[in-house]
């Protein structure tokens, strides 16, 4: 019965986090497709950009993201040995755990920044990412950076 | 030897008040093993799964959790000897570890006594720890056999709570985790000099669970005859058990059954600890045996 | 439940009308037997896994099969007021094997838990909690056993709450937090006067 | 996904060039909003999707926000976009706004993005000036309860996709040629008739087998189902066929080692296990003319050495020198080197004459090159003594249905003497269990249906019935699944056979220690009696699964599986024997359960598909490959091992060193160019601005 219920609502003035999710075309993009075709219900605060693998997120993406507001920022991918161009994620990996460490380094929680990985038969796993993604990200409440930049 | 394994020995109810040797012998054999029980002082009954499970298992879990409490306390892992008291104080330790909401609800209460659930201890069957190779394991309890069983045909009950649901079971030994034709107990009835016997539906349950032997001890009983009758078209001198509450089951319910069903077996029942006593020596009084309902004598002649 | 005919007593048990209406079911005795089993049997697809494991099946006729069907359907009443609720001796072999992954013998305890809270309980279980109120435990020490005990050179008492009286209180502050005591007694005293 | 696009595309396509250097218009700063931006016009089309999308959120705020974005020239919405009209209305406004950039907010642009690229080039636009907003996957159909956050959300979807629309480039699919040949892997029914038709197609065709022949699990079967065929009779047609077609180049006892390229031109290195038997032809070009196996089988009644014979399911015993059984297809005998000796009494009795025999004999490595695959790796029976409570592997009695077909079929190891493993003696009492393992929720079994169980112990059942009058066959099932043609039909007829049939699944099986007879536990659900029934021999119809390799196999060629293992297809419904890799297809069993008809079908429509590209001649590839900014690249190449292609060199350019990428080697990942530190690289269609665009306008843009 998981993610078929409905997704209980914020009280208005709620803080409604933004969240960038990148993902790759062919698992998680199909997976949230998937999720999608099963009615699976999940929070509507991620908003999606396509690419053809994680391996072309630029750690400049995520800054850009960080620094724009983002509250959060969601990378998905293909399982390890399961990339339609072979190792694309274990790369985006490598790179996303330097980026973490930049994220500390200026004070900004990790956690902020997650990696998932999620295949195209996984549209029940997608409902439970987000929804776990957007709790995270709930309950460390509004980036930091947002006030800075202003 | 010096013990290297120490644990709080939670006695529950049927042993030390009706099979007191039980207990006894489960002191002492173990001490010969490396493990010492020290008494966990202030125990209560699990309390009995069958009876408060069905009325209420918030009182259960909050129940189990006390006794659970008490050996945090002395910051030390419970030993037991009774399948049902592993139902209750494992199962319930097992559910608080990984419920949160439930440890909450049961913290409710046991702060009305001052006590607070942490979940950081464990508990274990005797059985296990004697049959699991990294704290005694068979090689170490054949070893410490003075007078072997020789001859004996010795059958097992493996009764139903230690080992069901296998799905939630968590045993270091994985032979344990064989709900369907395990043969651990024979082995470890083996490492005794006596010869472990296989018999029709060895894995059915006692009958006594569940509330029923209060319940309808004609229904109950009817499960242990069934098992009876297999034990006897195999022809064995005794059954050995890890769970106090079968053996009454089937120890005073021999006599029973004479009563209800006219049917007599003499089969003598005695708990692992009982033989293991036995096998290091022990001698039949160190064991009460006498206080069995139906008599060991036979069997004893066999074997002394 | 079926509905009443108004023909004469003995007519109507003979006669009793035995569909199945749609207002029978109540879906919150589903959940609420989920909620407390913390299983799962809505999911049930009765293959008869259960009744065939069952130790009790072939000698009465419980059917725990039969049990998890009035869940499904929230036949409350039907399966609350059924007496075979209480014949199960929690063997857990159904569980350990049901396909489904659904513990149909925890099933059967939230059953009971709910039959308790409408006063449906088998006096036995009351004593079991009238003596553990008293003494901690549910099979008490004797003095036969006591004798036993000193002869095995051990305390004539356990060192459970036999020897540590002062736990008891403890034990009827829980006990009472859930009027379980009070209860027992009441219902007992119903039953037997 | 790339050749469904080109067959549906005719762009107009303008030969690239070997390698591609990305020019001026690109010299972009980071997020910086190039001029073209500023004129860019965009046209925003919402999609109703009836209710689909429509139903959960407010299209009229939509429509109404996008026209405020910055570049949207026309808004627009429609009940079905993807419709003739819906097109029409996109070419339409194309002309009379002069849009430079069209963005359909409609479902997945994995579903209609080729749609709406054609309909974009038919407004007179490069195709690739569409941009797809997903407002229905990833939208209404997941916030179905939450009309607010829907409409807010498929606002920023249509915003972030203008922002991309707005940076898009005219890009040109290149057309790479098709190599004139297809490889199928598993000469199982699926692969030797996929093999079959593109052989007949006139394509050649090299046709891989793990195993030392052809005809996979349906050689094993006794009959098949409702027809009661013999399966050997109607398979050794097919086998000898596959073995004597010119365009069918068989290769037994090989693995598929390494698979390099893409649709067109992919490059399969295969692993040749060394048989130590020698063919007529290997014997011949070693110059023993004349030579080579000619399967006397002179050797086998030589050889000291007694393995289980595995086609038999270990009921045979084999030699280590063997066949699996008479008709196998190549008829050359195989030496099992885990168990050889190296005694060599077979190469003495083999002879001078044919000398096929070399004890010695290693692994060779064979590379080809094929335009498309077919992958028909098939099923393995799930290893059903993991279900303990029925004693398989425990109990003699128990067997599974594999073997029963073994054991009831004229050339098995009884010579089709229906006989019990325990002592041989023919059984009166038969249960046959049904979803053994199947349609299991514990973890330990398949949470899926097997689909053919139910047809099979069908017809084990009369097999019984007809060849042992007074055998009493009980199937324990839960439900008969008989949805194929003829199929409830033979359910009734076996029933009328007097086969009995119980709604129950058996709980438990107990061996009787003396007669070895079993006691079957049960739960009659329609007497509502549990029952415990005394029978002679157990037959578990157990649950299949992908074979043992498949996950191996399938990850040489970048096909993807679902959660239990079996291979993906592109689409469930639409796409059943395609799968995410283009130019690779799937047929029969790896892409999950199927009986024979089913496999066959599947099998013949795979062949079809992946003969497309190969009639064609050529395919058009997505153009999404990477460029070097030769201005930007200091030349560092630290790239250049990022790419698991070898698609990127270091060349000398103007007396500098910068990076040069190879097109046809390039996919498009874009790996590289998430890395490059200068960002020098220039993914087409995913390029940088374009991808910081839309994060910055779901950030910075829309309302606060």
């Amino acid at each position: 019965m998981a993610g078929h219920e409905a997704i209980p609502k914020r009280e208005e003035g709620a803080f409604k986090p933004k969240i960038v999710g990148i993902l790759c075309n062919w698992c998680s993009y199909a997976g949230a497709d998937l999720a999608g075709g099963g009615r699976i219900q999940y929070p509507p605060d991620v908003r999606i950009v396509r690419v053809m693998c994680t391996g072309r997120v630029d750690p400049l993406f995520i800054m850009k993201a960080f620094t724009d507001g983002a509250d959060g920022v969601l990378i998905s991918g293909c399982h390890f040995g399961d990339c339609h161009y072979l190792e694309g994620n274990y790369k985006a990996a490598k790179r996303l755990f330097l980026v973490k460490n930049l994220l500390k380094n200026i004070g900004l929680e990790d956690k902020r920044l997650r990696m998932t990985f999620v295949s195209a038969s996984e549209g029940a796993k997608w409902g439970k990412v987000i929804t776990d993604v957007v709790k995270t990200v709930e309950e460390l409440g509004p980036s930091p950076l947002t006030e800075l930049m202003k | 030897m010096e013990a290297k394994h120490k644990y709080a020995f939670y006695l529950g109810c049927i042993a030390p008040n009706r099979y007191p040797g039980s207990e006894a012998a489960a002191i002492k054999t173990s001490r010969k093993l490396g493990i010492e029980l020290v008494p966990l002082k202030g125990a209560s009954c699990c309390p009995a799964p069958g009876a408060f499970g069905s009325i209420d298992l918030n009182v259960w879990y909050a129940m189990a959790a006390r006794n659970l409490v008490l050996a945090e306390q002395m910051k030390t892992d419970i030993a037991l000897l009774c399948n049902g008291c592993y139902k209750s104080i494992w199962e319930v330790n097992h559910k608080l570890k990984h419920n949160d909401e439930l440890r909450d609800g049961v913290n409710e209460v046991l702060k009305t006594i001052d006590m607070e659930y942490k979940g950081s201890i464990n508990v274990y069957h005797l059985a296990e720890l004697l049959y699991d190779k990294n704290i005694v394991g068979v090689d170490k309890v054949r070893d410490s056999v003075t007078n072997p069983l020789k001859g004996a045909r010795i059958a097992v009950h493996y009764g139903c709570h230690l080992i069901k649901p296998r799905k939630d079971r968590e045993f270091e030994a994985t032979e344990i985790l064989n709900t369907e034709s395990p043969t651990w107990m024979e082995e470890l009835v083996g490492a005794l000099g006596a010869t472990p016997v296989e018999y029709r539906q060895k894995m059915q349950c006692c009958g006594a669970g569940g509330g029923v032997r209060g319940y309808d001890i004609v229904h109950a009983l009817d499960i242990a005859n069934e098992k009876l009758i297999n034990l006897q078209e195999v022809g064995v001198d005794a059954l050995t058990d890890i769970c106090p509450f079968c053996q009454l089951q089937f120890d005073r319910g021999q006599i029973e059954i004479e009563e209800k069903f006219g049917v007599k077996y003499n089969l003598p029942v005695l708990h692992y600890c009982e033989l293991l006593g036995l096998a290091q020596g022990m001698s039949p009084q160190d064991l009460a045996l006498d206080l069995h309902a139906i008599s060991c004598e036979p069997f004893l002649q066999k074997v002394l | 439940m079926a509905k009443i005919k108004g023909y004469p007593e003995a007519l109507e048990a003979k006669l009793r009308d035995r569909y199945m209406y749609g207002d029978d079911a109540h879906p919150e005795f589903t959940d609420s037997v989920e909620k407390i089993s913390m299983s799962i049997p809505h999911m049930c697809y009765q293959c008869g896994t259960c009744t065939a494991s069952c130790p009790s099946a072939p000698r009465s006729s419980y059917r725990i099969r039969k049990f998890v069907r009035r869940v499904v359907l929230g036949l409350e009443t039907e399966a609350l007021t059924d007496p075979d609720l209480w014949l199960c001796t929690t063997c857990y072999s159904c569980t350990d094997r049901c396909p489904r992954d659904i513990a149909p013998t925890d099933v059967i305890m939230a059953m009971r838990n709910l039959a308790f809270k409408r006063d449906i309980i088998p006096v036995n279980f009351l004593k079991t909690v009238q003596a553990i109120y008293t003494t901690g435990h549910g099979v008490p020490n004797n003095d036969v056993n006591r004798a036993a005990r000193v002869k095995l050179g051990m305390d004539a008492d356990p060192p459970t709450t036999h020897t540590y009286k002062e736990f008891i209180p403890g034990i009827q502050k829980i006990l009472d937090y859930y009027k379980l005591k009070a209860n027992a007694d009441r219902i007992v005293k119903e039953r037997e006067g | 996904m790339a050749e469904r696009k080109t067959k549906k595309e005719t762009a107009s396509k303008k030969e690239t060039t070997a390698t591609a250097t990305k020019q001026a218009p690109a010299k972009l700063a980071i997020g910086e909003q190039p001029a073209k931006a500023k004129e860019a016009r965009i046209g925003v089309f919402i999609c109703h999707c009836g209710t689909n999308i429509a139903g959960s959120m407010d299209i009229n705020a939509v429509q109404d926000y996008a026209k405020t974005i910055p570049n949207v020239a026309y808004v627009d919405n429609y009940k079905y976009m993807c419709s003739m009209p819906g097109q029409a209305v996109i070419d339409k406004a194309i002309h009379e706004n002069k849009l430079t950039g069209v963005v359909v907010a409609a479902c997945s642009p994995r579903l209609h993005e080729p749609t709406f690229r054609t309909a974009t080039k038919e407004g007179g636009l490069n195709p690739f000036k569409f941009e797809m907003a997903n407002i229905r996957e990833q939208n209404s159909w997941v916030h179905m309860h939450d009309q607010e956050g829907a409409t807010d959300k498929a606002k920023d979807a249509v915003r972030i996709a203008v922002a991309k629309a707005s940076l898009l480039e005219d890009l040109f699919p290149k057309s790479v040629p098709v190599e004139r040949a297809a490889m199928v892997v598993g000469a199982g029914v699926a692969g030797m008739q996929a093999a079959l038709d593109l052989a007949n197609a006139g394509i050649k065709t090299y046709l891989i087998e793990k195993t030392p022949t052809i005809g996979g699990r349906m050689s094993q079967l006794d009959k098949t189902f409702p027809t009661l065929d013999c399966s050997q009779c109607i398979l050794t047609p097919k086998m000898v066929d596959v073995g004597r077609s010119e365009n069918i180049e068989l290769m037994t006892y090989c693995d598929v080692e390494s698979v390099e390229g893409y649709i067109g031109n992919f490059d399969v290195t295969i692993r040749k296990k060394a048989r130590g038997v020698l063919t007529p032809k290997e014997a011949e070009a070693k110059g023993f003319v004349g030579g080579g196996c000619n399967g006397c089988g002179d050797c086998e009644t030589a050889c000291p050495v007694i393995q289980p014979n595995t086609f038999e399911e270990g009921m045979k015993p084999r030699k280590a020198i063997y066949i699996q059984h008479p008709q196998v297809v190549p008829l050359i005998y195989t030496i099992d080197k885990e168990s050889c000796i190296k005694c060599g009494i077979c190469v003495t009795v083999c002879g001078t004459e044919k000398r096929a025999i070399d004890l010695d004999q290693e692994d060779e490595f064979v590379k080809v090159k094929v335009g498309t695959a077919i992958l028909a790796t098939g099923y393995d029976i799930f290893p059903i003594e993991n279900k303990t409570e029925w004693g398989y592997k425990r109990y003699e009695n128990v067997i599974t249905s594999l073997e029963f077909e073994r054991l009831i079929c004229a050339s098995g190891p009884t010579g089709g003497h229906m006989v019990r493993p325990s002592d041989g003696v023919a059984p009166k009492k038969v249960a046959f269990l049904l979803c053994a393992g199947s349609r299991d929720n514990t973890g330990i079994g398949k949470p899926y249906c097997s689909r053919f169980c139910c047809m099979y112990s069908l017809k084990h059942a009369h097999q019984l019935i007809e060849k042992m009058p007074g055998c009493q066959p009980y199937i324990f099932y839960m439900d008969i699944r008989s949805f194929g043609k003829m199929y409830e039909e033979f359910y009734y007829r076996i029933q009328d056979e007097g086969a009995k049939f119980i709604r129950g699944r058996v709980s438990n099986i107990l061996e009787d220690p003396v007669s070895k007879n079993l006691m079957v536990f049960a739960d009659d659900t329609l007497l509502d009696r549990p029952m415990k029934l005394e029978v002679d021999l157990v037959v578990l119809a157990a649950a299949v699964q992908p074979a043992a390799d498949t996950n191996r196999t399938r990850k040489l060629f970048g096909v993807s599986c679902s959660m239990d293992g079996w291979l993906l297809e592109a689409h469930p419904k639409l796409n059943p024997c395609g799968t995410t890799t283009a130019g690779v297809f799937l047929a029969g069993a790896c892409q999950g359960p199927k009986d024979i008809p089913d496999t066959v079908a599947s099998a013949e429509g795979a062949a079809s598909a992946a003969s497309i590209p190969i009639h064609t001649g050529h395919v058009e590839l997505e153009p999404y490959f990477a460029q070097c900014i030769d201005e930007k690249c200091a030349g560092c190449g630290m790239c250049v091992n990022l790419c698991p292609y070898s698609a990127l060199a270091l060349i000398e350019k103007d007396g500098r060193k910068v990076m040069q990428v190879t097109e046809a080697k390039c996919k498009g990942c874009g790996t590289c160019g998430g890395f490059c530190p200068g960002g020098a690289i220039w993914m087409n269609h995913f390029a940088t601005p374009q991808i910081i665009a839309q994060i910055d306008a779901f950030l910075l843009g829309g309302e606060q």
